[in-house]
């Protein structure tokens, strides 16, 4: 092997780069690569940049459909929402780091995606997050939740985007990987959008935000001492977000996209610098000439290695038009951010870097980007677990005492100590959030009548048992959801989080979960438009459930008719859509009841769902639900148990047929929905579903102040709203406060 | 006995809120500061009188509790 | 009505403040970038809006009240026009002495979101002419510092001559004497924690905020 | 030149922070501690070296901005 000056074997290792993946340097580039350059690679072709274990998968996935402007390689999804407008939207993990320092990973998560979002022209609207932790008893559960959720509002509220909803899962799988997928939609005109591509030789490059730091530059290199004579202190691996600077950088950078200044434009996100100025050089098939003596430096004496490399939060990298770059400065001093032209673009293809006076690097563009390696790592799928059903479960005695169980387990319970921290009210337009009887957040599109839906889902649980049927049902749920609040569900972005790649039944998972995922979104017209991979979430040899969390995105046409489950009146007729089996494979009813994980899981009819669907939707908008729910954790019990809160009424079940009581009330066979009506509109709804071959029975009434099972099995709403809303609170007011 | 602790960021780690108040101090013509830091101060009320002791217990709540030693270090004042 | 928002850099319920004026008085309101040192020609009502001015660093809107807008805020606020501190507004309004007292973190120490019951304790001022006698609202929170603070005497005076204007219900942050939001003693500045533009639309945090923003109309 | 400012909460005026950290450090068995208070520290990088006019400037920047008079007192420290 050929080696630069000061370069040895032992660090192209310590960069992550193989042998083989060393050889492909030398063959592109002709030369071995310094220092500057073998930084420069090792960020490119890490997983995280590169996708290199999945791109191959993620092809599969359906990325087109009609109202599809921008799909994935672009920094975040557009879709058309009408009227001139469009929503961009993406979601993204910042796991590792949060598990390391809470807060600020988290902070600093949500201020990426809010970046990959407004990077596009969109000013951000909504904030969602999908939150994975260990076991409640676990050491680090409570301090971690407390302090990850103080990171996502201290950060949001600050920038004043609403965070409207999100998920939250408790499981011993994730006690040493816990996840933190942040999602975040913003609204744009859909002939004002921004995107890397944009640029062409002889434009001048401005930095904008904030200074660069040592922060964030990888683990494996900072332990060689050569880089470095200073302490380790002077190397934070953790960034500290600023929310304040990422306001102002929002507010100056739609400022400055009003003008017609812009080429192209990137957020600095992981391998900052580097990866921006890539990109930006690949998708406009160009060149580029940076003067790293003219980064803004937050430290003395920073290196190009160390410049290149830093992950130094809120900051941007924009080509303007020639002769425009005043605009840009203009703007920026105004809003108090640091900023500075540094450097052009070139037609040479090649990325070329000077420091005080002295070439440092000069290497083509394509081998960083597109021409990346790709891996079709090796996989076995896992071994088929048998389906169960209710009769293979005992029956329980009381079926109320089960219900009141469920509701107060860690997955079921109330959230409102996690969202209560979030404001969700700024910007003036949540019409549903994370307080709201609602299945997806809705937020109003600003001065019309219009909404947007947005959910997320994945029930780790089922892709752990099957992840084809797993990776099916996430989305089908999400899209459920959407439908249940009144929505078109329009299209998603994804959060695919698994353990180590290398270990071909993780990779096993990932296959089946992406094969699940594109036959749904096929299937119900539900194209990926942007998503993000999260691999090697395992410690010790424990890998994470595999967990594709889905964030889903539709329109509501008019704020008028939404879905809701907060409006049962007493005298209602209950009606459940879809077929029912009683399927109780890797369900919370076996987790929390029986205490096992085993059983296939259920189902995903994609065709039922769809029709089901559509027939929901349709009833919605006719306006004869008073509460429509879907059915997801917990089935038909928890589902009806969830609107009775909500409305604050009881709901009398009746329970007849073959399927066994526990079955029907707490089986999780999908593609079902709890509606309610009046009497005459149920009658009316039963003749549509008739007509529409849409499976449907009569399964209760509105009434009383308890939820009974054929007069029997009384549970008092008093009491199960204090277990539901006692739960997290009880957890986590036994924790220990951080000073703050 | 009262402990007084300060915690700071460690070099290197961003400070938004210095940055913050450096650039308020600007604008109100205090151009003579250069940089600010901001750290916290926090003041112990002890009982006992053992100094070595009360300093290797401090010590202790210092490391567990009172500073993230992710990206901040302190010193401990025993008077 | 002539009136005017003050953006301050991290200010985020600008546009808010905004839309509930214009909803209001049928007038849309000037936007008055915080670098300004006057108010737009005939300005009557000023609002400075919530947020997270200066990215609530140091201290909740310390350094806002030095910005150079703030001279030309004090001096109108002399003159007996009215103006109204939401949130991050209320804090500034403190900051710079136009209201007695300080907002510290709340008692909880966490961030709290919530609508909440507030009651109007006084309607004999230009900002709440419209609401009956101890009218209960339900209007949203959304803070980290609006625990209300003012020595004894302070307080004792305060309460003396009505400048209690709002007070909670149930006392999400432990202010003192459950104290929600106040005015001056000349009656023209009022701070207050809850977000009553967040309150002037049916379909958002509904519309017990109404009534607050025509009092405001009516007496101009 | 450089000023070190310690803010503090006055006598009399509560400090939730101050309290929530002295029961998480009983709850951790500290029981020593009778009592926490919680403050600030600033830290400033002046330039020129006039030690009495710094301090002048920086007891200004204090009275006016660093700290809040009505709940706060501060004390400076140049090296
Ligand atoms: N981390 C979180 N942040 C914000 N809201 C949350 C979070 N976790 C749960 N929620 C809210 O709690 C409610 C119930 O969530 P969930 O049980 O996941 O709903 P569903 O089963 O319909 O998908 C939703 O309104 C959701 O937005
Ligand atoms: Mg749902």
């Amino acid at each position: 092997m050929d080696y630069a000056e000061n370069i040895t074997a032992e660090i192209v290792k310590e960069h992550g780069l193989s042998t083989d993946e060393y050889q492909v340097i030398l063959d592109r580039m002709g030369r071995a690569p310094n220092l500057v350059e073998l930084g420069i690679f090792s960020v490119m072709w890490s997983e995280h940049c590169s996708y290199k274990s999945s791109r191959l998968h993620l092809g599969k996935l359906p990325t087109k459909g009609e109202k599809v402007i921008q799909g994935p390689g672009e920094n975040a999804g557009v879709i058309d929402i009408g009227d001139g407008q469009a929503a961009i939207f993406k979601m993204e993990s910042h796991n590792h780091p949060s598990y390391i320092e809470p807060y600020q990973g988290a902070a600093t998560g949500v201020g990426g995606i809010l970046r990959d979002v407004f990077t596009m022209g969109a000013r951000p609207i909504a904030l969602m997050n999908a939150l994975r932790f260990g076991a409640p008893d676990h050491a680090k559960t409570r301090q971690l939740v407390d302090g990850v959720v103080a990171g996502i509002g201290g950060y949001g509220n600050c920038v004043g985007v609403p965070t409207v909803g999100g998920e939250t899962n408790f499981h011993a799988g994730y006690n040493g990987n816990i996840l933190v997928n942040a999602m975040a939609v913003g609204l744009a005109d859909a002939d004002k959008i921004f995107y890397a591509r944009g640029a062409q030789p002889g434009q001048p490059i401005v930095y904008v935000g904030s200074k660069t730091g040592r922060d964030g530059i990888h683990g494996a290199t900072m332990a060689s001492a050569e880089f470095d004579d200073d302490s380790a202190e002077k190397r934070p691996t953790v960034q500290v977000g600023d929310p304040f600077t990422e306001k102002k950088l929002i507010e100056a950078c739609l400022e400055l996209m009003a003008t017609d200044a812009i080429a192209a434009i990137q957020d600095m996100g992981a391998a900052g610098l580097t990866s921006s100025s890539v990109e930006m050089a690949d998708k406009g098939g160009i060149g580029i000439e940076l003067d790293m003596d003219k980064v803004p430096q937050r430290e003395t004496n920073m290196s190009t290695y160390e410049m290149m490399l830093s992950e130094s939060q809120e900051r941007m990298l924009v080509i303007m038009k020639p002769g425009r770059e005043d605009v840009a400065m203009r703007i920026f001093e105004k809003w108090e951010l640091d900023v500075a032209v540094i450097g052009q673009t070139t037609d040479s293809k090649r990325m070329v870097l000077t420091h005080k006076g002295e070439t440092v690097c000069d290497i083509p563009i394509a081998p960083l980007a597109d021409d990346a390696p790709k891996y079709d790592r090796p996989w076995h799928a896992p071994e088929v677990r048998a389906q169960i059903t209710a009769s293979d479960v005992a029956k329980p005695a009381h079926m109320g005492e089960i219900l009141l169980k469920l509701m107060g387990s860690p997955d079921m319970a109330s959230k409102a100590w996690i969202w209560s921290q979030y404001d969700r009210h700024v910007m003036a337009d949540t019409v549903a959030s994370s307080q709201d009887p609602s299945d997806a957040a809705i937020v109003r599109i600003h001065g019309t009548n219009k909404a947007l839906a947005i959910t997320t889902d994945c029930t780790p649980r089922y892709c752990q048992a099957d992840p084809f049927e797993g990776g099916k049902q996430a989305v089908a749920e999400a899209w459920r959801n959407l439908t249940a609040a009144g929505a078109d569900p329009i299209a998603i972005t994804d959060c695919l989080n698994f353990g180590n790649p290398e270990r071909r039944e993780i990779m096993g998972q990932f296959v089946g979960c992406i094969d699940g995922m594109a036959e749904a979104c096929a299937k119900l017209d539900f194209p990926v438009v942007s998503g993000n991979v999260s691999l090697y979430n395992e410690t010790n040899g424990a890998a994470i459930p595999p967990t594709p969390a889905i964030g889903g995105v539709g329109l509501i046409p008019d704020i008028d008719k939404c879905g809701q489950f907060g409006g049962l009146q007493e005298g209602d007729i209950l009606l459940l859509v879809g077929e029912t089996i009683g399927a109780m494979g890797a369900s919370i009813y076996l987790k929390e009841i029986e205490g096992r994980e085993d059983g296939g899981s259920p189902h995903v009819d994609l065709s039922a769902e769809k029709a089901n669907g559509d027939f929901v939707r349709g009833q919605i908008r006719s306006g004869r639900l008073t509460a429509c729910h879907d059915l997801s954790d917990g089935g038909l019990a928890c589902a009806a148990a969830d609107m009775a809160l909500a409305s604050d009424i009881g709901i009398k079940l009746a329970h007849e047929g073959d399927v066994p009581m526990h079955g029907f009330l707490f089986g999780e066979d999908q593609a079902r929905y709890l509606i309610a009506a009046a009497k005459e509109d149920a009658i009316a709804i039963l003749q549509d579903a008739k007509a529409d071959d849409i499976p449907i029975q009569v399964v209760g009434l509105g009434g009383g102040t308890a939820i009974t099972v054929n007069g029997a099995h009384n549970l008092e709403l008093s009491r199960l709203r204090s277990a539901w809303e006692g739960w997290l609170p009880g957890l986590m007011n036994k924790s220990v406060v951080a000073a703050e | 006995m009262k402990a007084k602790i300060h915690v700071y960021l460690k070099p290197g780690v961003l400070d938004p809120q210095g940055a913050a108040v450096a650039g308020a101090l600007h604008n109100m013509g205090y151009d003579e500061v250069a940089s600010v830091r901001q750290g916290k101060l926090i003041e112990l009320d002890l009982t006992g009188d053992d100094v070595e002791a009360a300093r290797v217990r401090v010590d202790e709540m210092c490391a567990k509790l009172l500073s993230n030693p992710v990206i901040e270090s302190y010193s401990i004042e025993l008077e | 009505m002539k009136s005017a928002v003050i953006v301050f850099p991290g200010s985020n319920c600008d546009r808010d403040a905004h839309d509930a004026i214009q909803g209001v008085t049928g007038t849309a309101p000037a936007m008055v970038w915080h670098q300004e040192t006057a108010l737009p020609e005939g300005t009557q009502f000023v609002m400075i809006p919530g947020g997270f001015s200066y990215g609530d660093y140091l201290r909740c809107g310390a350094m806002a009240s030095h910005s150079a807008i703030m001279p030309a805020i004090i001096a109108h606020a002399a003159t007996g026009a009215p103006i109204l501190g939401v949130c991050n507004g209320f804090q500034i309004l403190t900051e710079c002495g136009l209201l007695p007292g300080a907002l510290m973190r709340n008692a909880q120490l966490k961030f709290i979101c919530e609508e909440t019951p507030i009651t109007v304790a006084n309607t004999n001022t230009r900002f709440t002419s419209r609401y009956t006698p101890n009218a209960k609202l339900m209007i949203p929170i959304a803070h980290h510092d609006g625990n209300y603070f003012a020595d004894t005497e302070t307080l004792i005076r305060i309460e003396n001559e009505g400048q209690v204007v709002f007070r909670y219900g149930a006392n999400p942050n432990g202010s003192a004497n459950d104290i929600a939001g106040l005015v001056n003693e000349q009656g023209n500045v009022l701070g207050m924690m809850p977000h009553p533009e967040r309150a002037v639309d049916a379909k958002h945090g509904g519309t017990d905020g109404l009534a607050l923003f025509e009092s405001l109309l009516g007496s101009a």
